[in-house]
């Protein structure tokens, strides 16, 4: 600026009046510009601090969950426990219902030994003063419940393992988890801990040996949610609950959307009903999510008798949820494409649908993704409808397709975040979001690569 | 007001009846009665905003595409009503090329460009064929030197003449009947003129070419016959060498003498 | 066609529900695990009384006992034959942060905290308090912040009928009021932001707490027990708050939590009846058992041998 | 057959009818040379294909629909009255029991003689009625594909019996939203007339407390009858709007400008990385928020406030609102940045040609011809900000009272129709009920204020071109 | 290759000193020097796609808007280097004005297309001052009779050659010094064009005008000088008659002959 003044007075180029009057109102005007540019900056890195923020707040607080405390111990089989017959085979001539009655039966013959002695036994080996009567109790508490149904399955896959002996590693209660992450305060008083002090002599001495040990939690992506032994408590069934929704959402509500939005942008006769179709659809985005499961649950498992709890609901329900969102994407960016391009293809002869399929949505298409983007963002996250269609629960396995009961991740946080142990309403449900936005990302990777590539400027 | 040229020789390709046309409650043209004969090339001229361009939209009914304008009056081609409800407009467009004013090349490679009609319309069953198509295409608008290196490079980046001879071979390309030409030489030096103009005179042996030009000279080399608008009114149609060296209208011998204003 | 059994409702009995569904789920080789869902008492009870079929569910949560109206359009939709079971009680206790004062608390303390007018020298005025020391001396010299189960929670109801009502009702000024208007004037809250409803889970209270240090909250027992490193619960008329406490009924605040069972389903839902049977069993909620752990109070023993007959008779409302 | 072998077969014969179409289409062609072909040979081919499908696709679709009806009535017919007198059980349930029974599912050890006699004629009719079903489709998809492969002529207009066909899929898809509307009206309607039977419509929308006892309808013991509490709207209304304006005042200028940059300004790569991962916000669970908000900007806003003098509560509307404004960046940010990137070059240049600044032009050309679909990108951030729910419950206070000024308690519309509908309240009484009168309410506000959004729109649209 | 005329009578405006312009790794314009001198018409003609617009967008740095192009060289207006990163591009827009070849009104009302660059620079402090300026850009364009009566309708309904006026009436209310027209008369008839060569004639008084025209005609008609490109190459440069009656350059001759091709 200074330098241009220097020069123009070096050059005595004597400027008319319009354009005095033009230089006049440039310094005002680039001061706006600057401004502009800079507001639109700060905005960008704003935003861009507040998903930092909100990351390391999560980070900070879920990396640790991925690593829980595992004891090592040498277990034996023991046949003298395991007083169990021969596993059945299917014979020639039996019936199916007959067979499985008949496997039912032994593996509930398994399920009757108490595996804990094995545990026990096992800890005995490397606490031997935990053998004595008045420990017992104690000891009882070191490794988490659910790990005998552990053992108990590997005798149910394998009989011949009994009378073997075999290392390994089982996860520690979780308050054992807690006390040895130090998120309690070691020097407090017995009355204000949660783990007795043999337990935590015990355990100072395991861990100081390394058989008690930080081990990478896969059980937390192996398992599906367990309340009785939060120690193994894992994401799987949410994890995949999730994932099926999603994909009902992504092949559902998409398609049906970007359908919605090109037959009221391009073929709808303007007026008064598509108006009022219009903002219909505008509104629909504003209902309150949780009416959307009030319909689902009366829609989807009243009349069309869908399974509850199942994920095919889960993504109906989230698909009429989404459905908005896309539609006005799409729209957005329908309207803002040239007619031009439009005229130009309709005077070559081709019909308005073939003007639209191959030349108004391929330009679209970033604003279209863009929709499904947010859309599945969004769905992905929202745990109210599934209140009412039976998926905000406690389910215990892993769902093997979309039509079996299920629970999904927001919901898994939902419940974690309102667990009394701190493990989870603290790290583990962070641990659970990252799941959930890796997911998402995941989910999106494709869409965001193909938005890029057809993104052009012209 | 119309005047009409009646012992026009030849078969009649389309026929305008009373054609009014309304952008909102404007009247843009008052009642046009017009024939396009069968392989001739017939030139539209006027002062700008007399409605040329309007007209030669309603020959292929590209006017629908414009929310506020309606049409009113008959239109026929090989006496079919085009505005008949039953008529596919889609192989009116087909049949009906046109070449728009502003060059609106697709934003797509050049190739691709000229391709989409022939792939629309399955002209070309190969791959082979189809290069073909877009060669000849573009040599006939005489553009193919230009850009035969950059075939894959977007439309959009051609300068505002290449465009517009895009825009020419992307219309011929299908090998329409009757091919409306709003301006085509508009942005055209005149040796890429008189490329098109030969390209006209070529097309005129199977086509029949409705050009919009305000290049008095031009309409008097290509045309067969001029017709002459003025404020919405057609105002005198006729052999283009009789409307230039013989006007009936006043207002046409101002208008091409250039004493009008 | 449904295999597993479908529960639903009250959010305070979820943990035990669904520690039962697993150890069920774990034990009966045959059964599946049972699916429990939230969705509050009303909500459960709501999709409960739905109707009869395989897409709705067979046992709803509560954490207070179903109600008239709600029978009533149970019987509407077909479902004739609830099955109430009582598994045990909820504690519920009043805890402040661990770095702050001791409270050691009476009902009318409470009431005093949170009434938006309170009886003073035979007339009424408005709440003066903001600090618990001007309620009185024995209380710990801190502002009042009272973090309250939100009114749709069923805590909210045990709480107000046994603290705060019977507190105001100590007031001879309260007595002195008709009947009708006692509740009324009993119940109105102070709306200047000392008392905080918490629409959420205790952790969310928890969250308060950890916010403001002057916050009192109410907890469940259990979730107390589980955070004793972090907040000290108050004593309730000099009561503290333990199970042994609760079950001899000498600490006022506590609650029975109900499950009920779709009799229509019984026989047609795989495992509905033998997880009702489990649930109340003593291997499952009795003393030292899972769910004692978990921080269930249990019922004493004539009472649960009372409930499991109901169930195997199908005894309905 | 099951149905989903049905499909496969199905999409198999769909597939099988384009080709013949095509090649018969390639025939006829061939044959009638003087008549060009209405349409292309591919157009034929799918044409087949559709009449192949869509009638059996029906037929699928309604027996599939029907048939467990008809079959089970068969069943019901053949049950033995005597037995189902003695075991004097609902009929629903034996019906479920031999339908159990007969797809060989659970233990039903129990299972008496005729049960298992029904259960066995259940499953003959159901083979056979399978058995029936894939003739039947065979035999429609067969004629379908055989009358509109004999159809094919010069004349026959097979790319406007496909577009019709896309059309239709089009309209259907678009109704959805249109049922999804009249779905969720219809599913609050009769609660909420319930609800005005408690509670006189007058107290509801005008009452200015909001204060719901826990239900206490029909507690026969308890001390508490009688007084059900206040069911006033405004303040949850006053309280929906606080926030959502907070919102959108945080949004809306922080999105825009998102965009401007990113669209206007940024590098293609800063661009390409900045935007996905600003996108992250929208698919942040609303927990965290909620737990953010409460746990970090409240106390931050007290304190800040406090600085400068100012008595901000820790939850409080503005805490809410900033959150959740943070939460719908991206809606604004993202749809914003495509359309703007979308406005044509040739308007950029005519602005900067003039002597435009680039802010210039960006404001005054650029913005307003990307008017209409950055209201619609703004329109629906609104909409997620009134509909938001977990952000409140935890930011806002959750204390309903009529307040305008941002830095006090408030609550809202949708966290109070979740918290009434799934606390443990008694389905059946107002306190629950509200919900749905809540529900319609907000509904009906947002539909009108959806009306005026679209009026402006209208008045300032610009097309370019 | 170029050939500059160094003895050219009154002031330099603006130099251009071995101009290169590269759209990715083509180059577009081969080292083009040329000076433009004050108060002048200088008309630059050649055939389609030769670099001519390119060139004219070189002289107020239109070019910087398209990511792939590239300039190297200097031009200096009034003796300063316009591609100086110092300098205010925003200031040399407005000093040089642009009409493009392709129209592209605003999608506003005629008036604010209008009114848009004098309110931007502050031109007219009060409404009446806009109207007049609005009226007489309009005037002065040839269009005010056609649109007085529609000045709040869009920009975009107005048919080509109208919106061809309304860019140049939009760029002459804001007076630039320079003012460089791509083609402004390309979807104009006599009548209108002649009138916007008044208009030249007229603003020559006060402001540089570089013209792009593929109308030697008119090139002859209204310039002073003639640079005539081809391929990317300035061949030749002179004072128009003596380009039109005696080129110099082979090429230049064969291309106004029209024998070129
Ligand atoms: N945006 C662009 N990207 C790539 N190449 C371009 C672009 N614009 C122009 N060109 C090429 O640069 C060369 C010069 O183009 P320019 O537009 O300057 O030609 P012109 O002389 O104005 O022609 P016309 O008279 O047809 O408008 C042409 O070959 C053209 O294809
Ligand atoms: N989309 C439109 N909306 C409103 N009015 C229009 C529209 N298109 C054209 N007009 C008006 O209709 C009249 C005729 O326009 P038309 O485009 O047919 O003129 P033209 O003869 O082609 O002129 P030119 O030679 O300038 O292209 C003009 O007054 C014009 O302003
Ligand atoms: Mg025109
Ligand atoms: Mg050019």
């Amino acid at each position: 600026m200074n330098s241009e003044q220097a020069s123009s007075a070096e050059n005595p180029a004597p400027l008319s009046k319009t354009q005095r009057q033009v230089a006049a109102s440039l310094g005002r005007r680039h001061r706006q510009e600057k401004l502009f540019k800079s507001i639109g900056l700060t905005a960008v890195i704003i935003s861009l601090i507040l998903v930092a923020i909100l990351f390391i707040n999560i980070f900070a607080k879920g990396v640790p969950a991925f690593w829980q405390s595992a004891i090592t111990l040498d277990i034996y089989f023991d046949p003298e426990i395991i007083q169990i017959s021969e596993k059945p085979v299917q014979q020639p001539d039996e019936t199916e219902n007959a067979f499985r009655q008949r496997y039912l039966e032994w593996q509930t013959e398994v399920g009757m030994v108490n595996f804990n002695r094995l545990i026990l036994d096992g800890l005995y080996k490397v606490i031997p003063e935990a053998s004595e009567r008045q420990f017992r109790r104690d000891a009882a508490r070191i490794v988490t419940s659910g790990e005998r149904y552990a053992l108990r399955d590997m005798v149910i896959e394998n009989p011949a393992i009994i009378g073997q002996t075999k290392t390994v590693h089982l996860l520690t209660d979780a308050n054992i988890d807690v006390w040895l992450k130090g998120n309690i305060d070691r020097d407090l008083p017995d009355s204000q801990q949660q783990l007795s002090p043999k337990v935590r002599e015990w355990v100072a001495t395991l861990s100081e040996q390394g058989i008690i040990e930080n081990r990478f939690s896969f059980a937390l992506f192996m398992n599906p949610d367990s309340r009785s032994s939060l120690a193994s408590a894992g994401l799987a069934g949410a994890f995949m609950g999730s994932l099926y929704m999603m994909l009902v959402v992504i092949f559902l509500a998409v398609p049906m959307g970007v359908a919605a939005a090109i037959y009221l942008e391009e073929f709808a006769p303007k007026n008064k009903l598509t108006d009022l179709v219009e903002v219909n659809i505008n509104n629909l985005a504003a209902v309150p999510s949780i009416v959307f499961g009030l319909l689902g649950a009366s829609v989807f498992i009243g009349w069309f008798n869908l399974p509850m709890s199942a994920p095919v609901v889960g993504g109906l329900v989230l698909s009429l949820m989404t459905l908005p969102t896309v539609i006005i994407a799409t729209r957005s960016t329908l309207k803002a494409i040239p007619p031009s391009i439009r005229q130009a293809a309709l005077g070559l002869g081709a019909s308005k649908m073939q003007a639209i399929f191959h030349h108004v949505l391929p330009l679209a298409v970033p604003g279209i993704l863009t929709g499904a983007i947010i859309g599945v963002a969004q769905a992905l996250g929202e745990t109210a409808p599934l209140l009412l269609i039976g998926m905000k629960s406690f389910v215990a396995q892993i769902p093997s397709g979309p039509f079996e009961q299920s629970t999904a991740l927001p919901v898994q946080i939902y419940l974690w975040q309102g667990n009394e142990l701190r493990n989870f309403f603290e790290a583990r449900t962070s641990a659970a979001i990252i799941v959930l936005l890796a997911l998402m990302l995941s989910l999106n990777a494709l869409a965001i690569w193909l938005r890029k590539k057809y993104e052009k400027r012209w | 007001m119309t005047a009409i040229e009646t012992n026009s020789s030849g078969k009649v390709k389309m026929t305008a009846r009373d054609v009014r046309v309304f952008y909102g409650d404007n009247e843009a043209i008052h009642g046009v009665d017009l024939d396009v004969i069968e392989n001739e090339v017939i030139a539209f001229i006027g002062p700008s905003g007399c409605g040329k361009s309007t007209f030669l939209r309603c020959l292929n009914r590209m006017n629908d595409t414009i929310d506020i304008c309606r049409v009113t009056g008959s239109i026929k081609m090989d006496g079919r009503d085009i505005y008949d409800p039953s008529l596919d407009v889609v192989q009116l467009r087909a049949q009906v090329g046109m070449v728009f004013q502003k060059p609106n090349p697709f934003p797509k490679s050049i190739y691709e460009n000229i391709a989409y009609g022939p792939r629309l319309h399955g002209l070309a069953s190969r791959k082979s064929e189809l290069d073909d198509v877009v060669e000849s295409s573009l040599r006939r608008a005489g553009l193919w030197n230009e850009v035969k290196d950059r075939l894959d490079q977007p439309g959009t980046g051609l300068s505002g003449g290449q465009q517009q001879r895009l825009c020419i071979a992307r219309s011929i390309a299908v090998s329409p009947d009757v091919i409306l030409m709003d301006e085509p030489c508009s942005a055209l030096d005149p040796i890429a003129t008189s490329i098109i103009e030969e390209l006209i005179d070529e097309l005129k042996q199977n086509f029949t070419i409705v050009i919009v030009t305000h290049n008095m000279q031009q309409a008097a080399r290509v045309s067969d016959r001029t017709a002459f608008f003025h404020l919405g009114d057609l105002i005198e149609i006729g052999a283009t060498n009789e409307v230039f060296t013989n006007p009936k209208n006043k207002r046409t011998e101002d208008y091409i003498t250039g004493r009008y204003g | 066609n449904r295999d597993t059994v479908q529960v639903a409702g009250s959010s305070t009995v979820l943990p035990f529900a669904s520690i039962a569904a697993e150890e069920f789920g774990n034990n009966f080789a045959q059964f599946r695990t049972p699916v429990v869902g939230s969705g509050g008492s009303s909500g459960g009870l709501r999709q409960f009384c739905q109707g009869v079929g395989t897409n709705t569910i067979d046992i709803a949560n509560s954490s207070r006992q179903i109600r008239p109206a709600e029978v009533a359009a149970c019987k509407e939709n077909g479902v004739n034959e609830i099955i109430e079971v009582k598994i045990g009680y909820d504690g519920i206790v009043f805890a402040s942060r661990i770095d702050a004062g001791i409270f050691k608390l009476k009902p009318e303390h409470v009431f005093l905290a949170q009434a938006a007018q309170v009886p003073q020298n035979g007339k009424m005025v408005a709440n003066p308090y903001t600090n618990w020391q001007q309620i009185d001396k024995s209380l710990p010299d801190q502002a009042i912040l009272l973090a309250i189960p939100g009114s749709n929670h069923g805590t909210r109801e045990v709480y107000e009928e046994k603290v705060i009502i019977d507190g105001c009702k100590t007031f001879a000024e309260v007595q002195a009021m008709p009947k009708a208007e006692q509740n009324n004037f009993c119940l109105a809250m102070r709306t200047d932001g000392s008392v905080i409803e918490i629409a959420g889970d205790y952790t969310e209270t928890l969250a308060r707490l950890q916010a403001q240090k002057n916050a009192l909250g109410v907890f469940g027992l259990s979730f107390y027990e589980a955070n004793r490193d972090r907040i000290k619960v108050a004593t309730v008329s000099g009561v503290e708050p333990t199970v042994d406490n609760i079950i001899a009924g000498t600490y006022p605040v506590s609650r029975p939590l109900f499950f009920y069972v779709k009799g229509e389903h019984i026989g047609v839902i795989p495992g509905l009846k033998e997880f009702a049977e489990y649930f109340v069993s003593d291997a499952a909620s009795g003393f030292g058992s899972p769910l004692e752990a978990a921080g269930l109070i249990p019922l004493d023993d004539d009472e649960r041998a009372k409930i499991l007959a109901d169930i195997r008779a199908k005894k309905s409302l | 057959m099951s149905n989903f072998s049905l499909i496969v077969l199905l999409l198999a014969l769909m597939a099988i009818g384009y080709q013949l179409g095509m090649v018969r289409s390639r025939k006829v062609a061939a044959v009638n040379l003087q008549q060009k072909m209405h349409s292309r040979p591919h157009h034929y081919g799918m044409m087949v294909g559709l009449w192949a499908v869509i009638p059996a696709f029906f037929i699928l679709v309604l027996w599939t629909l029907l048939s467990p009806g008809v079959i089970n009535s068969m069943v019901a017919a053949q049950l033995p009255a005597e037995a189902l007198a003695a075991e004097g059980m609902n009929a629903d349930v034996i019906m479920r029991r031999i339908s159990n029974l007969a797809a060989n599912f659970g233990v039903v050890a129990e299972a008496e003689q005729w049960e298992l006699a029904a259960a066995a004629y259940m499953q003959q009719l159901k083979s056979s009625s399978a058995l029936l079903l894939t003739g039947l489709i065979a035999a429609i998809a067969g004629a379908g594909l055989f009358f509109s492969y004999k159809r094919i002529k010069p004349q026959l207009r097979a790319r406007h019996q496909i577009e019709r066909t896309i059309k239709a899929v089009l309209v259907i898809c678009s109704t959805i939203a249109i049922l999804t509307t009249i779905g969720i009206v219809l599913s609050m309607v009769g609660e909420t007339i319930k609800f005005f039977t408690f509670v006189p419509p007058a107290d509801f929308f005008f009452g200015t407390t909001w204060n719901p006892r826990f239900s206490t309808t029909g507690v026969s013991e308890g001390s508490l009858t009688g007084s059900q509490g206040s069911f006033g709207l405004l303040p949850l209304l006053s309280g929906t709007m606080l926030v959502a304006a907070i919102a959108l005042l945080v949004a809306i200028p922080l999105g825009l400008m998102v965009a401007i940059y990113l669209a206007e300004y940024a590098p293609a790569k800063f661009r390409a990385t900045a935007k996905p991962i600003i996108e992250v916000l929208a698919g942040i669970p609303t927990i965290v928020y909620g737990f953010f908000a409460l746990v970090t900007v409240g106390p931050f806003l007290a304190d800040l406030g406090a600085s400068i003098g100012l008595t901000i509560r820790a939850t409080s509307a503005l805490t809410a609102g900033v959150v959740m404004g943070i939460m719908i960046i991206p809606f604004i940010s993202s749809l914003s940045d495509d359309i703007i990137t979308q406005v044509p070059k040739a308007l950029r240049d005519a602005s900067l040609g003039l002597g435009a600044t680039k802010s210039e032009t960006v404001r005054k050309v650029v913005l307003p011809a990307a008017l209409p679909g950055i209201v619609g990108a703004v329109l629906l951030a609104a909409s997620r900000a009134i509909g938001e729910t977990m952000i409140v419950v935890l930011a806002a206070g959750n204390s309903p009272a009529l307040t305008a000024n941002p830095f006090e308690a408030v609550s809202t519309v949708t966290v109070t129709i979740v918290n009434q509908l799934t606390g443990d309240n008694d389905f059946a009484s107002p306190q629950s009920l509200v919900a749905f009168a809540l529900g319609l309410t907000l509904f009906v506000i947002t539909l009108l204020l959806n009306v005026v959004a679209l009026v402006i729109v209208r008045k300032y649209r610009e097309q370019y071109e």
